[in-house]
């Protein structure tokens, strides 16, 4: 995370049993950050689509390779990077939502992300030498403290 | 710490599921299998009561998505109650809340399907 | 873990309200190795106890330093590593437990070490260059498969 | 996800704290001080019901050593009831059901103290 060492790193298999050792960690740092209940569980979502995006998108399926995620509370705000070294993301890849298409062609694609972007207050992409970083930042309740790691 | 389960009701013909915990890629197809398990036995009124539901990510909303065709091409539905904020939240924010009927309580989801407005147009 | 990485590494400040992520991990680890949730319990609660001496007698306390939790299944057992970089276990200084000075003394030191005895099989300290080791194995329930990672 | 909430309520002069979650070092000091305002009061009668207790770490062990000798001084005792078994093997993995009395359920902890057995002299 440029420059400083994240508070809290995790780092799994990229199997979809280990989301809930990811939810868990989001949720305990969204809390500490000051995000109270019902957010902390919209912030593990959010990172629970990242994660499951790598899994299904950067490793097409490989059981074999790391997801790391990584929490740290800065200042006035959350930032959650997920990590992976598969495939890097095609930002013309990425489908546009489009409700009509949902019901009518059955079509899912493009929810994970639209997720993300709605839930957290920024969500980019971009290839580092230590892998590709899906960043995830969500600004902190205005009473939250606590935490800074 | 169990992930999902998902518990199953009967009344007056309708199928009412309450799914427990977190739906996601790694949950889902249990979710889904009872989704399937009413489809299978020819009940195409649903109810997913969901009280006991922390989050449901894409993949669960993708669940509901891959069989609403079927279910209202059989003069069925699929609908919503008892979402917490988050959820509900959720739906909102994907404009599902457009697709789906969502009712505060079960009891009116159920009723609901009486008006003989089983055809599952989106609400208005 | 000597020539092979572990599934799961969570990596966190040393600060006792990270204790909580965790026991969180380290549960999930457990039930996908088979264990059930009182045994999941108590062997978050040799972690814990493990982590927390990090914190109070590697780092004396120092919030700033890193915990690292690294958790694995090999074949019939579950493996745990709390690893810190700071002052190592003198074995000498770990004392025994002697059940009538609790009640004299009000003796509470060396429940910690003794707990984690008896929750787990085995539990062994060592020095590496990557730092201090405590290393934690408990045989897997028979009927447990899940989670080979 | 709360960590540790403890409720206390009284009954016949009695204490009965209600630990639910994990007591841990990080934990520890809100179930201190809950003991502790009951000695502020003079209140020596002390039962821990720990229906909800998940785990208790060898602080918590700490915490309940540090006053019993203060307790059983001033003629009263710290009891517990009603442990899960993951709670009542570390008590017995640490000797510590020879050390304090632990009842099946918080009535009879509540009832033991009738019998005039305050002096908490540790069961045979
Ligand atoms: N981590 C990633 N690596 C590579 N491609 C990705 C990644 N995340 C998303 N994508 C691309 O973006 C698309 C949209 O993702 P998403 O909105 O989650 O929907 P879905 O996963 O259902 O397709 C994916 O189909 C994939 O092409
Ligand atoms: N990770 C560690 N690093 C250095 N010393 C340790 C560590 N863990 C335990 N010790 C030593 O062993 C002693 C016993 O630990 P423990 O049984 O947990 O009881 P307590 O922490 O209450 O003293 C400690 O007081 C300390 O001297």
């Amino acid at each position: 995370m440029s420059g400083r060492r994240p508070a809290l790193v995790l780092r799994v298999p990229s199997r979809t049993e280990y989301l809930a050792a990811i939810r868990d960690v989001t949720r305990r740092m969204a809390e500490l950050a000051g995000f109270d209940g019902g957010e902390a569980d919209q912030l593990a979502l959010a990172v629970d689509e990242a994660a499951t995006n790598v899994i299904e998108h950067a490793y097409h399926g490989a059981a074999d390779r790391r997801v790391e995620v990584r929490l740290d509370v800065r200042g006035d705000e959350l930032r959650v990077e997920v990590v992976d070294d598969g495939e890097g993301v095609d930002p013309r890849a990425v489908p546009q939502v489009d409700l009509r298409r949902y019901a009518s062609e059955r079509r899912t694609g493009g929810l994970g992300m639209h997720l993300m972007g709605r839930i957290m207050d920024s969500v980019t992409f971009r290839r580092t030498a230590g892998g590709n970083v899906c960043c995830m930042v969500k600004r902190r309740p205005a009473a939250g403290s606590g935490a800074a790691p | 710490m169990t992930e999902l389960s998902v518990d199953r009701r009967e009344l007056e013909g309708i199928v009412l599921l309450y799914p427990r915990g977190f739906i996601n890629a790694h949950t889902v197809r249990l979710f889904e299998g009872e989704i399937q398990k009413a489809l299978d036995e020819g009940r195409y009124r649903i109810v997913v009561s969901g009280a006991g539901l922390k989050y449901i990510a894409s993949a669960g909303l993708g669940a509901i998505m891959g069989v609403v065709e079927e279910i209202r091409t059989n003069g069925g539905d699929i609908r919503l109650a008892d979402l917490n904020e988050t959820v509900r939240n959720i739906f909102d924010i994907l404009g599902f809340n457009h697709l789906y009927r969502i009712f505060p309580s079960e009891i009116e989801a159920i009723l609901s399907f009486r008006e003989g407005g089983e055809t599952g147009s989106p609400p208005a």
